[in-house]
This record gives C-alpha cells, structure tokens and sequence, in this order.
C-alpha cells in the first residue's frame, strides 16, 4: 500500500527526522489560507500515488497566498498517470545548498532491508544505480542487529564531508530506518534530503510504501489508506478478498491464481486481443467471492467479452460454477461469458453450468482464443 | 531420485488442526506422504485421524514432535500473525526442510525469520508457495497429486496454478516429474531458483528442466546465468506477466516491476540469452522439453 | 544495584505480569490500614535486599488489619543479615495451588541472559541446580534474536501440563524477559510462580538486580536506589566514585585496582589480622579521592590501623601521596597510618611522604605485616 | 613470539582525542607500539602527534581507518555509553583483536557485541581490561611498561593492578614474559582464561604460564580442567578474594559471590586438584615459577 507524502511525513516526524510543516488543502480556499499563514513562499504539491508529479505540472512554487490558491486551483482535479489528484500539500519553501537521496527498501536478493543513498539528489534512484553505480553506497541491514550506529555513520559519511552535517545525516538515518521498521514499510524514502545555507539537514519529500501483510497488526497505519485515489473498483475487490487490478482491454478476465492470472492476461494478447483486467480469485473458492468477481468484472464498461480460467486444486470447480450460475442470476450480465474449468470436482462443475446453459472449454488456449473473438464481434 | 522430499520424507505438520491444515494432510497422507506428527498447541496428546486408518499424534510444540517421531521436515499452514514464529519454532526443532504455505506473512518477519534459519543451516521453502511433490515418493503442501506422474523432468516455479497448468500438459503427453516445486511468490523466500537447479542438476533421475517465472525482481536473470555457468542438463522457460503495467502488484506479493527492475521483457531476454529457450504459450513448455530430449 | 520486591514488582507490572496488588508501610498504622483497606488474609513482608526473609521471621501471614499491624510493628526495625528493615510491604494472601520457579540471569558461560524455570517453587535454585539438575530447564537466550515464543512456551511447557497455564506462564515468561532486557538488569526472579485453584498464573514474590552500568541511561531505575537500607559509608563510597565494601575486621585497607585490593585483604589475613574493608580507589588518582577514601575508613569505629597499597600504572603515586597528606590535614585520623607505593611516580610520592612524616613500604607483605601488627597492638 | 599481539600489530586506537585515549596512545608510541591511526567522529584529518616525532593520522571512523592504514588491531578507550557500539564498529571493520579498555559498559550491550564479534570470527579482549602486552613487541592498553621484561613466562589475569604485582615480582628477578594479558573483571568477557591458555600452549617461547583469578563465576574451574586435559607447559596460579563475602561486589562487576558459586575456595580446589600449584601470596608466585622452571 503506498500512502501520500505528507501522511509519510507525518510517520518521518514522528521518528524525530527533521521535516519541514506542511498542511493538507482539498481546496484552492483552504490552500490560500495555509499559505497566508505560512507567509514566504511556499510550495504546493499535489498528492498523489505516482512519481513524476513535478514533470506533470503537480507541484509548483508560490511566492504569494494568491499564487498558491492560483496552483491549488489548477492541481486540484487534475489527472497524473490517471489518478484524479484530490488533495495538495502546502509547505513552506525551504532554501537548498545541497540535495542527497536516502531511501531503504526490502532487497529480495540479500533478505533484508538495504539502504542506498547517494550525494545526488532528487534523482531516479534507479537509474542512477544502473547508470553511475558508484554514486550510490548501499548497506543490507542485518535484520538480527538492526542498522547500527557506524552503518548509519558510513551511509552519511558518503554524502557530506562537514563533520556537523555527517552527524545530523546519521541521525536521520538511523531515524528513517526505524520509521520504516515501525511502519511495516518496504520501502521508504527521502528524496531529496536537503542541507540549507545554515547547515541544517531536512527531508522535504517523503514516499513511503506499506507491506500489505503488516496492516493487520498495525491499525494506525492502515488507516492512512486513501481509496478516493484508486478506481472503486479496486476497493470493492479488495473488500472482498480478491486481487484485481484494472487494465485498458476489453476481455474480462477471471482466473484462480496470480502466476495463471498473468499468463491468461498474455494469452489474450497473443491470441490478439487485450486483458480488460488482472482478476485472482485467490485459493478459496467460496461462490460469493466469484459473484463479486463478476460484479467488478461487468462494471468496467469496455468489457466486452468474459473469460474464466480455472485450475481446481484447493480451488473446487463446482464452487465456481455455482458462482457463476449465482452471479447471473443476482446480476444482469451483458458480455458473454466463456468457461474453462479443469481439475478438483470438473464433471460437477460441467454438469452445473451444462445446466445453466454454459458450454465450457477444456483447454486454456481454446477459452482465450474464444474469448478473444467475442470481444472482437 | 528426486529434490529435498522423497520416501524418506517423515513430515510434521504445523497448524493441523486448522481448516487449511487439516484438509491438506488427509490429502497428503492419501498420497502417501509419511506424516508422522501435527503440532498445535494446546492439543498436544490428540491424535489426527486421515485416510485408510492413518493417523498422527498431535503434539503442542515442535520440539516434542520432532523428539518423538523424527520428523525431518516440516510444513506450515498457520495464519499469517502467528507464521513467522512457526518457521522459527521449526527451525530450531532439528528438521532440515521447513515449507512454509502461508500466504501473507509480514515480510520483516521473514527477513529475520530467514536469518534465524541460515544461521541453524535449515532450508525454508516459501513462504506463500504450494510446496512440492515428488510423484510416487511424497507430497508436501497443497499440489493436486492427479497431475502428477514419475518421470524425468524437474520443475520450478514461483507460481501455483500456473505451475499445474504446466504440470498437467507434461503428465498428459506421458512426462513426469521427478520433482515439482513452487518457490513460491513473495519477496523474500527461502529456496530461489538457483538452489532448485543446482539441486535438480546434481539429482540422477533428472533430465530436463522447466523453470516458470513471473515478473518482480531478478531472481529469474540471475537463475539464467546459473544456467548457463553450471547446469548441465536443458532447461526450458516460461515468463508470466508480459502484459502486466509497471508498479501494480499482480497477486503476489513479489510480482511487481518496480522502475526498469523485473519486466518480463527482461527475463526472457535473459533466458534466451543463456541458453534457455522460452514458451511463448504454457501449451508450448511441452514441445520445448520433447525437443530437449530428444 | 538491587532493588525490593515492592519495586521489582512494579517493573512486573509495567510488563504485564499479573502480580498482586500491594503497598509499602514504614509504620504498624499504615500497615494496618492498608490491610484494612484489602479486607480478608494479607502478608506483611519485609523489604531489604536480603535473602532468607521468611526463616529469619520477616514474612508474617496475617488473619487481620490488627494482626497485620502488630507483625508490621516486629517486623519493622529488625535486623535481617545485617540490615535494618525500614519498609514493609502489605499485600492480599493469594491461594495457592502450585509454586514454580522462573528467573533469567546474565550467563557467563553462554554470554547471554539464559532462563532457569522449575515446577519446585519457592526453593533456592541455584541449590536446585548442584541436587537435583533434572529438576530445572534451562534456556540461553540468543541476543540476536531475543527470546523467541516457542522458547517461552518450551519453559512453561516444563512448569505444567494444563494449555491454559503453559499459555499463561508462556506469556509471564516473556514478559519477565522484557521487564529485565527493559531495566537492564542482570537478574531477574519470580519465585514462586504460583497458580491459584481457579487456574490463574500470578508472581508473588520478586527480585531484580540491576547492571550497575545501566543506571546511566535509566534514571527511572536509578531513582529506585533505597540508600537507607545500606552502611552510609557505602553511599559516601559511591557518591565518590570508590569501591568499598565494610567488613568486620581491624585493618582498613584503601588500594587501587580490584584484585589488589582483594589481594591485600587476603594478605591481612594470612598475616593474621582482618581486613575491614574492601576499598578501590580505581585508576584515577584524584587526590580528593583518597581523602574521601580516608573519611570512609575512619568512619567506620573498628578500625585500628590503615594500610595503603598502591601500585601506580594509571594511578600517580604522587597523587596519592598528596591525597594522603591533604586528608591527614582535613580530618583528624586516630588510627596509624601505613604505607605502600610503587610504580609511577614512586619517588616523587616518596619525597611527599617523607617531608609530611610518614614512612613508605616497598613490599606489599611488609606493610600488610606492619598494618595487622599496629591493629593488634 | 608471543600471542594476540607482536612487532606485526598495527594499532588503530579509538577515543585517541579523549583524555585516556591520548595519554595512553603516547605511552604505546613510546614502547613501540605500531599505532597506525585513531579515531574520533568528527576529527578526521587531525593527526595524533606523539614522542620522538612519531605521528598518527586520526579518522573519522573505523573503516576509513583500516583502509587506509591496514591497522589489525584496535583498542577503545571511548566513554561507556559509546563503547558498545565502538566495539561493534571494530568488529565490523577489519580488525581481528579488539581490545576493549572501558569499564562500565552495560553487560546487555556486551552480550550483544560479543555475538556480532563471533559472528565475524573477530577476537574481543575485554571490557574492563588492561589490555595486554608482549615485552619487546607490542604494548595494546594500559599495563605499565617499565614492570616487563622478555622471558618465558606467559601471564593472564583477570585483574589489573594485581598483575603488576606479580608481573613485578618475576621482572625483579629475572624471569620474563612472553606475553601479559589481563582479560577483564567484567562478567561477559570475549577471551577468557582457556583462550588465553590455548594460545600461550602453542605459543613456542612460552614455557610456564601464571594465571591469577579471583571470585565469582566458573572460568578458573573450567580453565583449570583445560589445562588438565590439553596444557602441556607448567601452569601456576593465584585467586584474589579468599576474605571476600558473599553476595558482594568487590569493585569488578564480575567479582561476586552468588550463592555457593564463584568462591576462592572452590577456584582454588579446582586449581590444585587439577595439577596447578597455587601461590598463597602474590609473592609466592615467583617461587612456584622458579620451581616449574627448574
């Protein structure tokens, strides 16, 4: 779960990282106001889940209360890669000697959290570590020790020679690490991490990424999920137990399994068509779960046909089939729909959608191809 | 022969008498698999009834279960909050192979979880995979042992039903396995590729290869260049996620393209450059390892 | 630094442990108050940092608020080895079912906090552990990863049968464990570990000792140090920044460097005499360190002769020459005064010495012999 | 030769600004120590100017240190508080011997600095220690130089200024030492006696060892059965404490009696019913020496 800048900020302050104020404006009202306050410049950033908010126009500086409402006025509502910006931040604008890049994220390959950072700041991280490796130092956190004091003391040493800024710079470090551990994190991160004239260190962006699987034991994170920014499609599949992810086709897509998921997505490809979505109903076959699925499926209006793929192991096929028979009954569904069933409980499920008028397919390319078709009709 | 589980597998399993659990190990015992003991706590001294007169003692810890039976291997069906101290309970019990089916373990937890367990010199497979099979020898996890079949082809995945689409085409042309695992679909898990080839490479029984991944991270790429420095047998390939967007998590919770990192693009460029030949279409995985054996 | 049951009880607490309700009388009054206020049985405790409270008439079970004040009243202001109790603590009588042990200490052997826990309470483990070893579990803990809940559970698993007390005492177990790792102690102890005849778990009786080391960043430990309980010349000692222990003998002994002060107190008693105190006066040579060193000893009535031991490395011989002369001129010292010194400075000091009128030894047996010989005379 | 430190050692010496710190690096530099750098956070560039022209460049922390000095060996005079993690710095950075000076360092911080140590297979000598020296050779710590002479005798203590005494005594008569060690009164020491008797057992130039304990805890016990089983070179010894109370600290944190545990008399039993002589006096010492040696 990614959470906004300024809800990062908040867990950043609250680790006792130095951060710069800032308040949240759903208005261009409500932005003037923050900036009058504020008084200076400030600068007014739209928050959204997605990189490239300054290239699209999402944050810009003003000089006076009246600019910052013009900026508000002109971020609000706006669209960065398809997400409707809501909210903006408003922060005062902070005098920058030097930008750094700290950020810590789980490292697949070491099985632990590994720091980068870097003198160059407000870069794409990534592609300074493909394209000038050496201007990144990293340092895999053994998760047994936690990050210790010199490995905080090494990461800050790499990006100030000033003793007093190495000092705050460590700090900070060691301040982002706990803020990531104590948030269930996998990845958070400062870019940039500024120095002013005075010699001050501060972090004035903020992105944090939240481990699903920790928001069970952690309430006060969860709650900063913002669903307004994410289709209510997504929110209504994830209430209900199912990973869907919304894609720009028209084959509907409904498959057990994230691995079978993806390949039935590139299967439509190849057969010509395009995946209208990423649909895993998951292991548990419960029929309520398969309606909802149908549900999401049907409210995406360029849907034009529908495909099942399922491979029954834990997942019972006739549970499915009556999913399906349930759904058309509660819901009025207009594309076709086409059914390939194999494994646990098969010929039950054959004989269920049999009859309920559904012809099924055995084979997986043999579904997609038709599926594929019927779109194209 | 086969990898990390055959006959000689005496399995305990954590989290029997749950729902998930409970039903696995009826269908594992109804493989055959030797299941010897169950741990729950607190109902220690009851005994698991499955299949054809099997049963197993249920014991409250791990340490009593493996005390008492043998156990050599153990596999986790408790829920998310409480999976993480499992595997570490396993992996200080004194069994080798620790698979770990929970889905939706914290991945911090699993960070120290993994240290915990290289430090004890224990293999953990998983978390969030299906397990693995070793047809006609033994069944660890969740697989459906219909699909299966002995034979001559190793297979690794990091998915699961993908994997039995892939399995299914193979038995159903007369090749089968000697043994198919799921590494499993998260972003820290204890076996990866590469310690499925290596261990397929040095098995007699196996001749050929399939290796299914999926986007998220590189575990694929480097698996290839494995390939190509040290395995001695062919080995053929399948991405899934071609028309996956960057930055959206696809299911599991380590399949996602983060930046350039973990396209599928990437992977399959890496395979073909070492070597492996990659199905466009799972139907293809059959072809490809008829050809190789031919 | 130990601290009372009274307080090693609110430390468990703190941590979860579900121990009793209690309060702390200096007089018969508030005692009987107290056990007013709780109605029914109450146990009227002494605290000082002493074993063996109970055989020595501290511990009174009481039927009444009058009972209980009248043990209050013989309780307080006994002599428990040494030490003159000036508190007790009034808490309700618990019923028992069964006692077991349960204590982590700091380990040598293993360099770790290791648990020892018997299903035998209210016994003297370490006695436990010479007779009757099978009787105990034992269980280092791996500071890498701290204690573990299987590693709880496999203690409480050696305490009892039932789930519902393993699941309990599981959780007792790691509490304890957080309560010590939190007050930096060095040995923590519920003994016994009772469970009631409804089935509850609940620690009765407690004992802590803090690493002396931790006080520095523990004020809230530190502040549980009762001074009231000890010599005063202790609290003097530490307030100076000395190592003194009294003792029963004659000869006062101030020296630098822990083994050598124990050294030449065992000297005192080959040469037949009694050391009355342990004093290291540590590596600095701070000469108003040994005055103070002076006031402590000569505080104490017994002594009879003062022997210095001094073997400079760190330690300036000069230093304490000049300590020695400027306390002779601060305080008025009976006893003879006899000295040793050797190593840096040795001549510089000599001269000091000699110009105030004392005489110097070279040899540690010499000036042992000399000391124990002006004590007897 | 000597153990642990020699003419090879190359000294960083962290805390080389504070007070201890500096006096004692100028009194190594003047027995000839190799004191390649220092360190203090924040004073990296100055350099540490020492008798007779000698010099050390002072950095920032440990790792530029051991780049760029190729410094072995480090040894800690920085302030309690810091001297936990001092002491994890060393052990990260190169160094195989860190000899840690400082009294006062919580013993929960040591358990796990000396776990991070073992985990890098680096030796910790020490807290609360004198540190050790090798006559001729190397001096690391405080013990005072002008009390050693070269000779056959190896030294290990517990104590500090004790060992002077009886390092003095075998001085004043002629019999040198190969090597002093003083390894701590702290209770979670990271050499302790058997270490120490390993290496001085191996070491070619010692002929006798003197091994001086004191109360509290079991290491003289197990050292004394050590030297039973594997020392093959005379060994004598001295316990300090004899009229110590029980339950009581005697200025070493780890000088106590707890319960029956850790008493001289016990220590002493074990010594002499393990072959090692023990002296009743530190003056004694040098007689039972002279004896082994005869």
């Amino acid at each position: 779960m990614d959470i906004h800048e300024y809800q990062a900020k908040e867990r950043f302050r609250a680790a006792g990282i130095p951060v710069p104020p800032g308040e949240i404006a759903t208005t261009a009202d409500e932005a003037e106001a923050i900036a009058s306050k504020y008084g200076g410049m400030v600068v007014v950033k739209a928050q959204v889940h997605s990189g490239g908010r300054g290239k699209a126009g999402g944050v810009k500086l003003a000089k006076t209360a009246a600019e910052a409402r013009e900026h508000a006025f002109n971020i609000l509502g706006m669209e960065i890669n398809g997400l409707t910006v809501q909210k903006v931040l408003v922060t005062p604008a902070e005098d920058i000697a030097t930008e750094a890049y700290v950020g810590v994220l789980v490292d697949r390959k070491n099985q632990a959290a590994t720091f980068m950072v870097s003198a160059a700041g407000g870069v794409d991280i990534e592609e300074v570590s493909h394209s000038n490796p050496d201007a990144i130092r990293k340092l895999t956190v053994d998760p047994r020790y936690g990050l210790l004091p010199h490995q905080a003391f090494w990461l800050a040493n790499f990006l100030y020679d000033d003793p007093g800024l190495i000092k705050q710079a460590s700090k900070v470090i060691a301040q982002l690490y706990d803020s990531f551990v104590e948030s269930g994190a996998s990845m958070a991160e400062i870019n940039p991490l500024i120095t002013t004239p005075s010699g001050e260190v501060k972090a004035i962006d903020a992105k944090m990424s939240i481990d699903d699987s920790e928001l069970f034991r952690r309430p006060e994170v969860a709650s900063m999920r913002d669903s307004s920014s994410e289709p209510p499609s997504e929110t209504k599949a994830r209430d209900a137990g199912l990973s869907y992810v919304k894609l720009d086709g028209n084959v509907g897509c409904c498959v057990n399994g994230a691995g079978l998921a993806m390949a039935t997505m590139d299967l439509v490809k190849y057969y010509g068509g395009a995946p209208a979505n990423f649909l895993d109903i998951g292991g548990s076959s419960n029929p309520d779960k398969v309606v909802a699925a149908l549900e999401i499926i049907t409210s995406d209006p360029n849907v034009k046909s529908i495909l099942f793929n399922i491979f029954g192991g834990i997942t019972r096929c006739d549970d499915v089939a009556n999913g399906i028979v349930e759904a058309t009954r509660r819901i009025d569904i207009k594309p076709p729909i086409v059914i390939r069933l194999t494994g646990t409980n098969e010929d039950l499920a054959l004989e269920i959608l049999k009859e309920a008028g559904f012809s099924a397919y055995t084979s997986m390319d043999a579904v997609v191809e038709k599926a594929v078709q019927l779109a194209k009709a | 022969m086969a990898i990390f589980i055959d006959s000689d597998t005496r399995l305990v399993v954590q989290g029997i008498t749950g729902r998930d659990g409970s039903f696995h190990t009826y269908q594992m015992m109804e493989y055959g698999t030797q299941v010897v003991a169950g741990v729950t706590p607190g109902k220690g001294g009851q005994t698991f009834e499955g299949p054809d007169g099997k049963s197993a003692p249920i014991f409250n810890s791990m340490d009593e279960a493996v005390a008492q039976t043998g156990a050599n291997t153990s596999v986790i069906y408790v829920p998310p909050a409480f999976a993480a101290n499992a595997i570490l309970e396993a992996a200080d019990s004194g069994v080798s192979l620790v698979v770990a089916i929970t889905e939706g373990v914290p991945v911090l937890d699993m960070a120290r979880a993994h240290a915990f367990a290289r430090d004890r010199g224990v293999r953990i497979l998983g978390p969030n995979c299906p397990g693995l099979i070793s047809p006609g020898k033994s069944k660890v996890g969740i697989l459906p042992a219909q699909i299966v079949m002995e034979g001559p082809v190793g297979v690794v995945s990091r998915s699961g039903t993908l994997t039995y689409e892939a399995v299914f085409q193979l038995t159903s042309v007369g090749l089968g396995q000697t043994t198919c695992v799921g590494i499993g679909g998260d972003p820290l898990i204890g076996t990866n590729f590469i310690d499925c080839l290596e261990a397929f490479n040095q098995d007699g029984d196996t001749a050929a290869i399939v290796m299914i991944g999926e986007i998220g991270g590189t575990d694929e790429q480097e698996a290839a260049e494995y390939v190509r420095e040290h395995v001695r047998k062919p080995v053929v390939g399948f991405i899934a996620g071609r028309t996956a967007p960057p930055g959206r998590r696809m299911g599991h919770a380590g399949a996602i393209i983060s930046g350039s990192a973990g396209t599928a693009e990437d992977k399959i460029k890496a395979f073909e450059e070492n070597g492996i030949p990659v199905a466009k279409r799972p139907a293809d995985i059959v072809g490809l390892i008829q050809e190789a054996l031919a």
